[in-house]
């Protein structure tokens, strides 16, 4: 495989060194076809162990790894560096979210907000003996939202969330999708009243951030509007 | 332990379905309005072809929803803005007053003119 | 217990939706103002005939004439983007928000430009 | 960084390490009967592998094909190779249908037949389509779900701590100590019970379609604290790992239908497997392209044959497949509706493990003497579900269905026993470790260690084994042992400081490996995923048994007495034929 030079920055911070964030040119040398995390790890491993960045199952599907490469959100494991077609390579944390350290953001507040939605099947029916029944078609109601692997890149690249961090952002509004919009769950409207909100659905002005950054290209202003007639429906 | 995201503020679906109703009546009204007034009459309006117009009612009428929805809609807009970018709950009431003030003074200036004008 | 440090870095604009977003707004304030002006202005009705054809005459001097192309303009924008965000609210349109706002816009610069040509021919 | 103090200190009645799907599952029924639990990860629960699981979970439902436990209890011992507790499995596949009725009543979105029935799809090695589904996403919907249950009962989670050390004294389990990825420290846990739910141990493998998580940790803690491993010889290769990276497609492109063909196009399962042909089990298909490809008959003489789904029609690979068509495009920039798509086998499953019986109770040795409250499930276990060879879905099952089990277990355990004392000095041996890499007086930085690690277990003990190549690896792990001593890192922080973690993880890979090696040199025979071409056949009079390894000052111990438990009368051991 083709080896090639390339030059990256990358947005470096150590808490108990330094007071903020700076950035930190690196040179080498790396396969054509490696992807960002590949860089990463050749960084981590061979030039600077102190380097810290998440990472899990580099398959795309745990969700650890996203970053801002270049200005957009992506998927360090997935993203080839060829996608950036011989630019500089400029790596950064996720916006919005505090940084702990180097390309690693503090998420709580992320996955505390999805906790707050209550996602899980609220169930008002007993439960049959078997499976509930369910056909193709409900399924396909909800298919595309059951993709989210929760990596927080939507919600980072939100300028709602930017400005207002208490907003729910639109992770969690997916979420909340995904189980109101189930033909099993029976809590919609326990739901509805969470995300009918100051700080819930209607900080979402359809900016379509959140769209272009998520890895799994699911079309979560979709869903989102869905829920906003739904819940004008119910409230009006 | 952390901050919850709740706030019990339950107006979020009315000042946006409210924001969407109004901005249809606009788009029509307002696109007619520039077109009426800024293109066809060569864009100097006499006084007189205002009050030949005035005594229409209907044209008042119309004149009136459009006041009404337009200073509903900007303010609505501002309002949704506030809530954006201003957080601590005092500042937000405070701003709440100012924006009902500024609209009901314009809403009271455009009222004015139609009411007095028009002889009503 | 690690500091937690707040970015305002906010390059994230590459996209068709912030700007629009951004734009709809800024536009959104712009005809606030103008909406006041506007009010105050025809306000000077009530006056009577020679004051209002006074202001009606110096507002139709050019300078006037370019801010009112600029306002055409800024109107143009604001509306058909609202349109597009009804669009994408209720008719499933977020997955054509880039083809519809093209579209739109498109639309709406033909509409600035017709009356703009009109405004100018206006002057003189 | 200085050595920490016994600072933070925790007392929990039960503590599950590992967010798996077996950690959870476990967690859940914990919290269901009201039992105090925190769950330490190393990673968001959700980043877990388990997450990366796509093509189905089994249990004989019935819904698409006749089908039934006895069936699939069947297949399952073939599969093992006959090394599978029989009693295990049975409790298995009886208890497999209502662990997906639980999940479904959870909310897990499955995918559907036309009648709204949970939909099912064969897999390798099953007679039945048996395989519940979620598009191929299923490991993904069943992780999250239980993630999100587990926050409905409000699971405490310590997220992010990584478990350094286990506290074992007198054969009773006290507690664990982990290190606080975070902000740094170690704290202790002192607790009643603690389920081991750690994954498996694929990172020893260069290629491999394991998680960067999956270090086995908890086997090397096991194998330091002078107890023994089960089976370690069996790891399971995957015939469909993305050439070069080893990112796993998932079985269910076979379900489906997709065809392996070699350089000349032919397929060449016919000559290997012929009634089953790609559906025929992993390691059969495994050795099938291992050998095509030593024979120079790899896709233009490389290390690769094809995986060719273009037949299906672009319409069935996207809705069916949409990952598999995806993790092609990204990584190697092949589009599967078009092109065939290059693969070769990975480094997949860990049969082998911390041995444990029936209840999850972790064993001491081959005789079923426990270890009071500690408790294993899932990949890092060794109950011997899968015996020498798993087959495809077993495996999320058997971590779901013995992470409830293993729950079950647990609640019992701690509503009759107190709380035992913890060793005088807990945080010994974890800040050994930690200061030995911190302030070492060497130059070698843990990465290269690992990287020829890999390469050589790849290269010596991959999908053909025999004596020579794993004696060069014998001496080989004692070399990297010896320079692991040494290691020092660069990052001499506490905060979220990745250099430690890492270091610290190639420990067990070191440690656990050598069980590994051992285990493999010491089976002479080929059974299941284990295969030596010195000795190719199965040997049931000789090597009918469960071999249990510990670790001693002086090399590994063996120990071969542990008997496997069959009904003889219902399934004598028979050829596996496919
Ligand atoms: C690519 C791929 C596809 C697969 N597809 C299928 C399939 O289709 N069907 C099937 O049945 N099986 C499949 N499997 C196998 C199955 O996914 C795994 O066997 C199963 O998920 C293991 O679950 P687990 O809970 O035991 O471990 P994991 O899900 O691996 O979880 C391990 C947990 O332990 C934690 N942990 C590890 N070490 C420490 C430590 N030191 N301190 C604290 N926490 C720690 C980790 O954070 C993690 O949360 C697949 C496996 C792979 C790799
Ligand atoms: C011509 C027809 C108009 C249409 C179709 C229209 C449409 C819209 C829509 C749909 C929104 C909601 C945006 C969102 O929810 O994010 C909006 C916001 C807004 N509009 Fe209008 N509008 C029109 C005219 C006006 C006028 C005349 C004013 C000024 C008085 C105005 C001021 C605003 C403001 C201030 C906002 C808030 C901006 C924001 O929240 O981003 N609009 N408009
Ligand atoms: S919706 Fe997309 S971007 Fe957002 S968390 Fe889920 S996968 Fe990530
Ligand atoms: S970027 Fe933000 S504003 Fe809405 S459409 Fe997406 S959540
Ligand atoms: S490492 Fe799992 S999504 Fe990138």
């Amino acid at each position: 495989m083709a080896k090639q030079k390339i030059k990256l920055k990358i947005l470096r911070y150590t808490p108990e060194k330094q007071k903020k964030p700076y950035w930190s040119t690196y040179q080498l040398e790396v396969d054509q076809d490696s992807t960002v995390l590949d860089v990463l790890n050749e960084i981590h491993w061979n030039i600077d162990g102190s380097l810290s960045y998440r990472r899990s199952c580099r398959s795309a599907i745990c969700g650890s790894c996203a970053l801002k490469v270049n200005g957009q959100n992506i998927l360090a494991c997935e993203t080839p560096i060829h996608k950036f077609k011989g630019k500089k390579l400029k790596i950064e944390p996720l916006p919005g979210f505090p940084i702990i350290k180097d390309l690693v953001v503090d998420m709580d507040n992320f996955f505390e907000k999805l906790r707050q939605i209550k996602p899980f099947l609220i169930l008002k029916k007993p439960l049959p003996d078997k499976e509930f029944t369910q056909s193709p078609e409900q399924f396909s109601e909800i298919r595309e939202s059951i993709l989210c692997i929760l990596c927080g890149a939507c919600t980072s690249s939100c300028p709602s969330l930017w400005s207002n961090k208490d907003y729910l952002g639109p992770a969690s509004l997916l979420k909340a999708y995904r189980f109101i919009f189930d033909s099993r769950d029976d809590g919609a409207m326990e739901r509805i009243d969470m995300i009918n909100d100051r700080n819930g659905i209607w900080r979402c002005h359809t900016i379509f951030n959140c769209m272009e950054a998520c890895p799994k290209n699911i079309n979560i202003t979709e869903y989102i509007s869905k829920l906003k007639v739904k819940i004008v429906e119910n409230s009006i | 332990m952390k901050k919850n995201f709740k706030e019990t503020s339950k107006t979020g679906a009315r000042v946006w379905l409210f924001q969407r109703i109004s901005a249809i009546i606009l788009f029509v009204l307002l696109i007619l309005h520039f077109v009426t007034y800024h293109f066809i009459n060569k864009g100097i309006i006499k006084y007189t072809d205002i009050m030949e117009k005035m005594k229409s009612p209907w044209f008042n009428l119309i004149q009136f929803i459009f006041l009404l929805t337009a200073v509903y809609h900007g303010f609505n807009g501002i309002w949704m803005m506030v809530e954006d970018y201003v957080h601590p709950k005092l500042m937000r009431i405070v701003l709440f007053g100012i924006i009902v003030i500024i609209a009901f003074c314009l809403l009271f200036i455009g009222m004015l003119t139609i009411f007095k004008v028009s002889n009503l | 217990m690690y500091k937690k440090t707040k970015r305002y870095d906010l390059g994230y604009y590459n996209f068709i939706g912030t700007w629009a977003w951004i734009i709809h707004r800024l536009s959104g304030l712009a005809l606030i103002f103008y909406v006041s002006l506007h009010l105050w202005v025809i306000n000077t009705l009530t006056q009577g005939p020679e004051k209002f054809n006074n202001i009606m005459n110096f507002l139709s001097s050019p300078l006037f004439k370019y801010l009112e192309i600029g306002l055409w303009g800024i109107i143009l924008f604001h509306a058909f983007n609202g349109v597009r965000i009804i669009i994408i609210d209720f008719f499933k349109g977020s997955f054509y928000q880039k083809k519809i706002f093209f579209i739109l816009i498109t639309i709406a610069f033909l509409m600035w430009a017709t009356g703009s040509y009109i405004l100018i021919s206006h002057i003189n | 960084m200085k050595v920490e103090e016994a600072k933070y200190y925790h007392q929990v009645d039960t503590v599950v390490v590992g967010a798996g799907l077996a950690g959870l599952r476990a967690a859940l029924e914990l919290a269901r009967n009201n039992q105090a639990v925190g769950v330490i990860t190393k990673v968001y629960p959700t980043r877990s592998h388990s997450g990366g699981a796509q093509g189905g979970i089994a249990a004989s439902l019935a819904n698409v094909a006749e089908d039934s436990p006895e069936l699939h209890m069947f297949d399952t011992v073939k599969g093992s190779d006959y090394l599978g507790d029989q009693d295990v499995i049975e409790l298995f596949v009886n208890e497999a249908i209502k662990t997906i009725y639980e999940f479904e009543h959870m909310g897990v979105p499955f995918s559907r037949t036309e009648d709204g029935k949970i939909n099912q799809r064969p897999f390798g090695g099953h007679s039945s389509p048996r395989a519940c589904f979620s598009a191929d996403i299923t490991g993904h919907v069943l992780l999250h779900t239980l993630y999100e249950q587990c926050l409905k009962y409000n699971v405490h989670f310590f997220n992010e701590y990584q478990v350094f050390s286990l506290l074992i004294k007198d054969d009773i389990s006290r507690g664990v100590v982990a290190w606080d990825i975070r902000n740094g420290g170690l704290h202790i846990f002192h607790s009643k019970t603690v389920l081991l739910a750690t994954g498996g141990y694929g990172r020893a493998f260069k290629i491999t379609s394991n998680s960067f998580a999956n270090s086995g940790d908890s086997l090397g803690l096991i194998l330091e604290n002078k107890l023994p491993l089960e089976d370690m010889e069996f790891v399971q290769f995957h015939p469909t790992g993305l050439y070069k990276h080893g990112i796993l497609l998932s079985e269910a492109a076979r379900g489906e239908g997709a065809y392996i063909t070699n350089d000349k196009g032919e397929r060449f399962m016919k000559n290997y497997a012929p009634e089953k042909m790609e559906l025929a089990p992993r390691d059969v298909v495994s050795r099938a392209e291992q050998t095509e490809i030593n024979n120079g008959r790899g896709i233009n003489g490389q290390e690769y044959v094809y995986l060719d789904l273009r037949h299906l029609g672009a319409k069935k690979i996207m809705e069916r497949l949409p990952q598999v068509q995806e993790l092609a495009l990204k990584y190697i920039k092949t589009d599967c509706t078009l092109e065939p798509v290059p693969i070769q086998p990975t480094a997949h499953y860990s049969m082998g493990g911390v041995p444990a019986n029936i209840k999850t109770e972790v064993l001491k040795n081959g005789n079923g003497d426990i270890i009071k409250g500690l408790y294993t499930a899932g990949e890092a276990s060794c109950l011997s579900l899968h015996g020498a060879n798993r087959l495809g879905t077993n495996s999320l099952q058997g971590a779901a269905t013995f992470g409830r089990i293993a729950g079950k277990s647990m609640s019992e355990f701690v509503k009759s026993n107190a709380y035992e004392s913890l060793p005088s000095n807990p945080l010994e041996v974890a800040n050994g470790k930690i200061s030995s890499l911190v302030e070492g007086s060497g130059k070698e930085k843990h990465a290269s260690l690992r990287e020829e690690l890999q390469k050589n277990m790849t290269k010596f003990l991959g999908v053909f084994r025999n004596e020579k190549d794993m004696l060069t690896m014998k001496q080989k792990i004692k070399e990297l042992q010896d320079r692991y001593k040494k290691v020092i890192i660069d990052d001499k922080g506490k905060i979220y400081n990745l250099d430690l973690i890492e270091a610290f993880e190639l420990g067990n890979l070191l440690v656990f490996s050598e069980v590994l090696i051992e285990g493999s040199l010491a089976r002479k025979e080929s059974r299941g995923a284990h295969y030596r071409t010195d000795f190719p056949e199965r040997d049931d009079e000789n090597w009918l048994k469960h071999t249990m390894a510990w670790k001693t000052e002086t090399g590994v111990k063996l120990d071969h007495s542990k008997k496997v438990i069959i009904y003889w009368d219902r399934y004598p051991p028979q050829e596996r034929k496919y």
